[in-house]
């Protein structure tokens, strides 16, 4: 409530000093505050301008003139961005008479755009960062005191073993395809975290696996995890390098590439798992049309429509995440999954006392909406 | 449009791959594997190409040779000195140390996406569901909107509880949750229906450049030929 | 096999087929179609119709190839409605590829109408910086474009005898696949100096420029090849848009039927093994 | 070990934590270390697009001389469009060569995979959209009225329900209330969802509890 009544007194105080100097109207420059620098706040107040006259605006900088800000409002606001932090700024409002001759002129300035040590508008971003470090360090650090903590069944999961064991029994190789994006991107992780343990199983049934890649990061990477993970099953004689192996960066030069390999190699099981854009469509329908089991995995939501349509499972948005808590079962990862559902508590609790409140007391409501919204 | 011959051969050479990606709808055949590699090595060559003048070209040749002190020459030396490290993976011996450079580049996004998933797909998701309410009124027209505000909110707070792990989905909260995909697989219609006139529209670019383009560089061509 | 099995498992290629002829069969006959029009199009068309004649348009083309498909239609619409109205027009582009699609349509139109370049329309090609070249225009057009695109000087266009700056153009479009485009041009044209801004936008984009539209401040918008079609029947000129719309209205047909016939064979075949197993 | 383990953990959370700090405080210094640090990760991915390519020719050159003979040819083609776009590339990179390869091979094949897509969605809507549980049931009905919203033929079925009373029966009005209502409130929920699950990989990446990228020990 501090805040509240600290805005209140300023708004006042703003007041009193504008009706003081009444007769020729204000215009005043000031850096704004808090923020990452470069802004300056203008404001001005005119008494009366005729029907005829214009108001113009003009920034000076080192010595050059230039119109900003040319209409017709009596008061208004206005914040000039993207200044040079380290230039200073003067502004000069002039009222023009049809004829061009200047009516009136008053001048602003001059003012540093400086940037200051902390940005206000990010602090909420600070904010939840903390809160959600916090909850989901808490809970990793739950798990390794031994706590358990249960995942429900996630049905694309579930199917995992049966899609490689029947992949087996057809003696078929089993496709993995983590996505068109690099290493970088955390989707491609969790892609590259769920080949580790498809791997090991690979590796147990003794089953062929063919992981066509698009970046070579991605290569390097999975060719570490399915190498230590054919090591962890006993079967580092089954592990050859070239399973992985590099087709192009292009996203429809991969795409053409993989079709290739489906219509050839006529894979069982095909997992697509990581990120993915407009080709998704391609390689499920061509996936499908070699009757393979399809199991596929995004958080792109533009493309979980066609995978939902055109797979047998497909995991949803954060599921993709946590697939390599649900496969690995490692405590830590368990313990983080747990964090994730506190977070998405915290999110709804805040979305219910949001409303409530901006249904009750509509300022304090705006308040919160603009913390939310204009962040920057 | 003037048509150099050069111009008709190209043309042509574009309708005729564009075919030879087609007869891959009746089946896999030789027409379609050669399309496939030569599509495979030319994207792969213009990738490099396109980097190589939009990226080392300024940033490390450009940047050399007008590097004046230390700190110049030390912001094309380094960048250089991890990218010759990740290339240490084609040598299997020394091949350990890539993971400096990956590391490097991993660390890069992580610190760049987790501030801008935080601040544009949580916080101002927040602040664009709650702010209809800010402005609610049931009357005179401000009926629709107001509903529509309120089935926004119960609609994500039911799909976010399908997103829950930690729970069985099972009794009363089992049923939210089916709420909640429900929402999902209405959401995920919509957008598979939304863009099929996206999907169309390339057909019928490539339609409109073989009945146009390419049969008037055919004719070009017999007409000289 | 019965009919309706063989039907259930109808192969994909008899599928691609008829896709295939919906697509190419209407456009080969260049069939256009009268497409019901939204006010969000009618905007536009009004804003430039209601403008004297032989007012100043800006057209901003910013976007690329990649998204010529759906934003080409729109700009040969606005081009053809305006030499319609014997309006002058000063092309530019926000995007490198952009002016150079203008010139395409304008190498095509020029001779047709009998344009001259210089006094019925200039084209000052492409420069970086996107919102900051805008806000430039405000102060003059001479600033960020002292040159057009072939390299006279502005002083030897007649176009721009009484157009000096922003201020001065009576309608800005903007032709936009992203940023920099459309929203900058409201930010800047439209909030700074009051010059009406309306444009086109890729059918994705569309819907998260509704906002500015409900605010008033964008006049109006065409989004995707739909709103491209609109328009040319509001100008009563039929263009790619009308012919490519119609291919989409039959190609979503088939789709439609597909989807129905899938779901009546699956449901009649369920219901006869039901019966058949009751026997 | 440390230089093998340790150490790449450390480069990953110092890069990540400045590049977070670089967020918060906005002082002129840090955000120049910021975008300097931009530009190196760009430069280090030209240097991966290297090693993608030697792996390219390694690969096509082995399958070309060692590999199964009917598919010989074609991994000599891959090597020599590969190696031609290069070669042209050198010329500058709007030379008429460059320009040929962009405008009559890779715009063409690039823009005719994508087009595919057509096929696809058709094949798809009938094998896949089939009412064969609730959830499929409702996705195929919310794709049939949104399909029908966006052509002249959604309008010719219910152009009379156009501005009467029962303007809501008027497709166009159904789609775009489906658009701006339950596919908004859907994508946000699966946009704050997967924001989530991302944050927290990257926590457990900066604190070194998620090594996977790394690959084995």
């Amino acid at each position: 409530m501090k805040r509240l009544l600290f805005t209140v007194i300023l708004i006042s105080a703003a007041f009193f000093s504008l009706s003081a100097q009444e007769s020729e109207g204000t215009f005043t420059a000031e850096d704004v505050k808090y923020d990452s620098g470069g802004s300056v706040d203008l404001a001005w107040n005119l008494p009366g301008l005729e029907e005829s006259q214009t108001l113009e605006i003009y920034r000076v900088f080192n010595g050059s003139e230039g119109k900003i800000i040319q209409n017709k409002d009596l008061s208004g606001r206005f914040t000039d961005r993207n200044l040079n932090l380290k230039g200073s700024y003067s502004y000069v409002l002039r009222v023009m008479n049809e004829d061009g001759t200047v009516a009136k002129e008053i001048a602003a300035g001059p003012v540093l755009p400086v940037a200051s040590w902390f940005s206000m508008k990010r602090a909420i971003v600070l904010a939840a960062l903390i809160i959600i470090f916090y909850l989901i360090t808490h809970y990793i650090r739950a798990s390794r005191r031994g706590i358990e903590f249960t995942i429900r069944k996630i049905p694309a999961l579930e199917s995992v073993d049966e899609a490689i064991g029947r992949a087996t029994e057809m003696g078929k190789p089993i496709l993995f395809v983590p996505g068109i994006m690099d290493i970088d991107d955390v989707q491609t992780v969790a892609g590259i975290i769920i080949l580790g343990e498809v791997a090991s199983k690979t590796a147990a049934y003794d089953a062929t696996l063919n992981v066509p890649v698009s970046r070579s990061m991605v290569m390097s990477t999975a060719r570490e995890t399915v190498k230590e993970s054919y090591l962890k099953a006993g079967r580092p004689d089954a592990f050859n390098e070239n399973m992985i192996h590099y087709l192009t960066d292009d996203q429809f030069g991969y795409v053409s590439g993989v079709d290739g390999i489906m219509a050839r190699e006529k894979p069982a099981a095909i997992f697509m798992l990581g990120t993915f854009y407009a080709e998704s469509l391609i390689l499920a329908e061509t996936g499908n049309s070699i009757g393979a089991i399809q199991i596929a995995g995004t958080a792109m939501p533009s493309q979980l429509p066609f995978f939902i349509a055109a797979c047998d499972y497909t995991l949803i948005g954060e599921e993709l995440y946590a697939a390599s808590a649900y496969l690995s079962g490692q405590p830590h990862m368990l313990g983080a999954l747990k964090g994730q559902d506190m977070a998405k508590l915290f999110i709804m609790t805040i979305l219910i006392i949001g409303t409530v409140l901006t249904l009750l007391f509509p300022p304090v409501g705006a308040w919160i909406i603009n913390v939310f919204s204009n962040i920057g | 449009m003037t048509m150099t011959f050069a111009g008709a051969i190209g043309i042509f050479l574009a309708g005729a791959l564009t075919l030879a990606i087609f007869s891959f709808l009746y089946k896999d055949n030789p027409v379609y594997k050669f399309a496939e590699h030569l599509f495979v090595g030319t994207s792969a060559g213009y990738w490099f190409v396109y980097n190589y003048f939009n990226v080392f070209k300024p940033n490390v040749e450009v940047a050399w040779k007008e590097a004046v002190g230390f700190w110049d020459y030390f912001h094309v030396v380094i960048p250089v000195l991890l990218g010759i490290l990740m290339l240490m993976r084609l040598i299997p011996s020394v091949s350990w140390i890539s993971r400096w450079a990956m590391a490097f580049s991993v660390g890069m996004t992580v610190g760049l996406n987790t501030i801008t998933e935080l601040e544009t797909n949580i916080l101002k998701q927040i602040g664009a569901t709650l702010s209809p309410f800010a402005s609610l009124h049931f009357n005179n027209g401000g009926l629709g909107a107001s509903v529509n505000a309120i089935i926004i909110l119960l609609a994500v707070l039911a799909a976010l509880v399908y997103f829950f792990f930690s729970k069985e989905h099972t009794g009363g909260y089992g049923h939210i949750a089916k709420v909640g995909i429900w929402v999902l697989m209405i959401t995920f219609g919509a957008s598979f229906g939304y863009t099929v006139m996206a999907r169309i529209s390339l057909l019928i670019g490539r339609v409109q450049f073989l009945q146009t383009d390419w049969w008037v560089a055919i004719k070009h061509i017999i007409g000289l030929g | 096999m019965t009919f309706l099995e063989k039907l259930d498992r109808l192969d994909r290629r008899i599928i691609f087929l008829i896709i295939g002829i919906a697509v190419f069969v209407p456009l080969l006959f260049r069939v256009p179609i009268k497409v019901v029009q939204s006010p969000i199009v009618q905007d536009i068309y009004e804003g430039i119709q209601a403008l004297p004649e032989g007012s100043t348009i800006m057209l901003s083309f910013d976007y690329d190839p990649s998204t010529l498909a759906e934003l080409q239609p729109m700009a040969e619409a606005v081009v053809k409605h305006c030499i319609q109205k014997k309006h002058r027009m000063v092309f530019m582009g926000l995007w490198p590829q952009g002016p150079k699609l203008a010139q395409g349509i304008m190498d095509e139109m020029a001779p047709r109408y009998n344009l001259q370049y210089g006094v019925d329309y200039v084209n000052l090609g492409y420069k970086t910086g996107g919102i900051v070249v805008i806000s430039s225009l405000g102060s003059s057009i001479a600033d960020p474009f002292p040159t057009d695109m072939n390299g006279t000087p502005l002083r030897e266009l007649p176009i721009f005898d009484n157009v000096k700056t922003l201020r001065d153009f009576a309608y800005v479009v903007s032709l936009s696949a992203g940023d920099p485009g459309i929203k900058h041009w409201v930010m800047i044209a439209k909030d700074r100096f009051k010059v009406p801004v309306g444009g086109g936008v890729t059918a994705v984009s569309a819907p998260a420029f509704y906002a500015y539209y409900n605010s008033g401040q964008l006049e109006g918008l065409m989004g995707g090849l739909r709103g491209a079609a609109e328009y040319e029947t509001l100008i009563d000129t039929p263009g790619t848009a009308s012919y490519g719309m119609n291919a989409q209205n039959w190609a979503h047909l088939m789709i439609i039927l597909f989807i129905i016939i899938g779901n009546t064979t699956m449901l009649v075949l369920k219901r006869r093994k039901e019966k058949s197993r009751v026997r | 070990m440390f230089w093998k383990r340790q150490f790449p953990i450390l480069i990953t959370a110092f890069v990540a934590v400045v590049m977070i700090a670089a967020y918060f405080i906005p002082k002129p210094g840090i955000a120049d270390t910021r975008d300097n640090l931009q530009v190196w990760f760009q430069i280090v991915v030209m240097f991966t697009m290297i090693l993608g390519l030697l792996n390219l020719l390694f690969v096509s050159w082995h399958k070309a001389r060692k590999g199964r003979k009917e598919d010989r040819f074609y991994n000599w083609v891959t090597i020599f469009s590969l190696l031609g776009t290069i070669v042209a590339g050198f010329f500058g990179i709007n030379s008429p060569a460059f320009d040929f390869i962009f405008n009559n091979i890779y715009t063409p094949l690039s823009a005719t995979i994508f087009s595919l897509l057509a096929f696809y969605v058709a094949s798809a809507s009938f094998r896949a959209f089939r009412a064969k549980s609730i959830m499929a049931t409702i996705l195929l009905i919310t794709a049939f009225i949104v399909m029908l919203g966006r052509v002249p033929l959604g309008d010719w079925i219910s152009g009379w329900a156009q501005g009467t009373s029962l303007g809501f029966l008027y497709l166009p009005n159904i789609t775009n209330w489906i658009m701006e209502v339950m596919n908004m409130a859907g994508q946000r929920a699966v946009l704050m969802g997967a924001a989530l699950g991302l944050i927290a990989t990257g926590i457990k990446i900066i604190l070194g509890i998620e090594r996977s990228y790394l690959g084995g020990e």
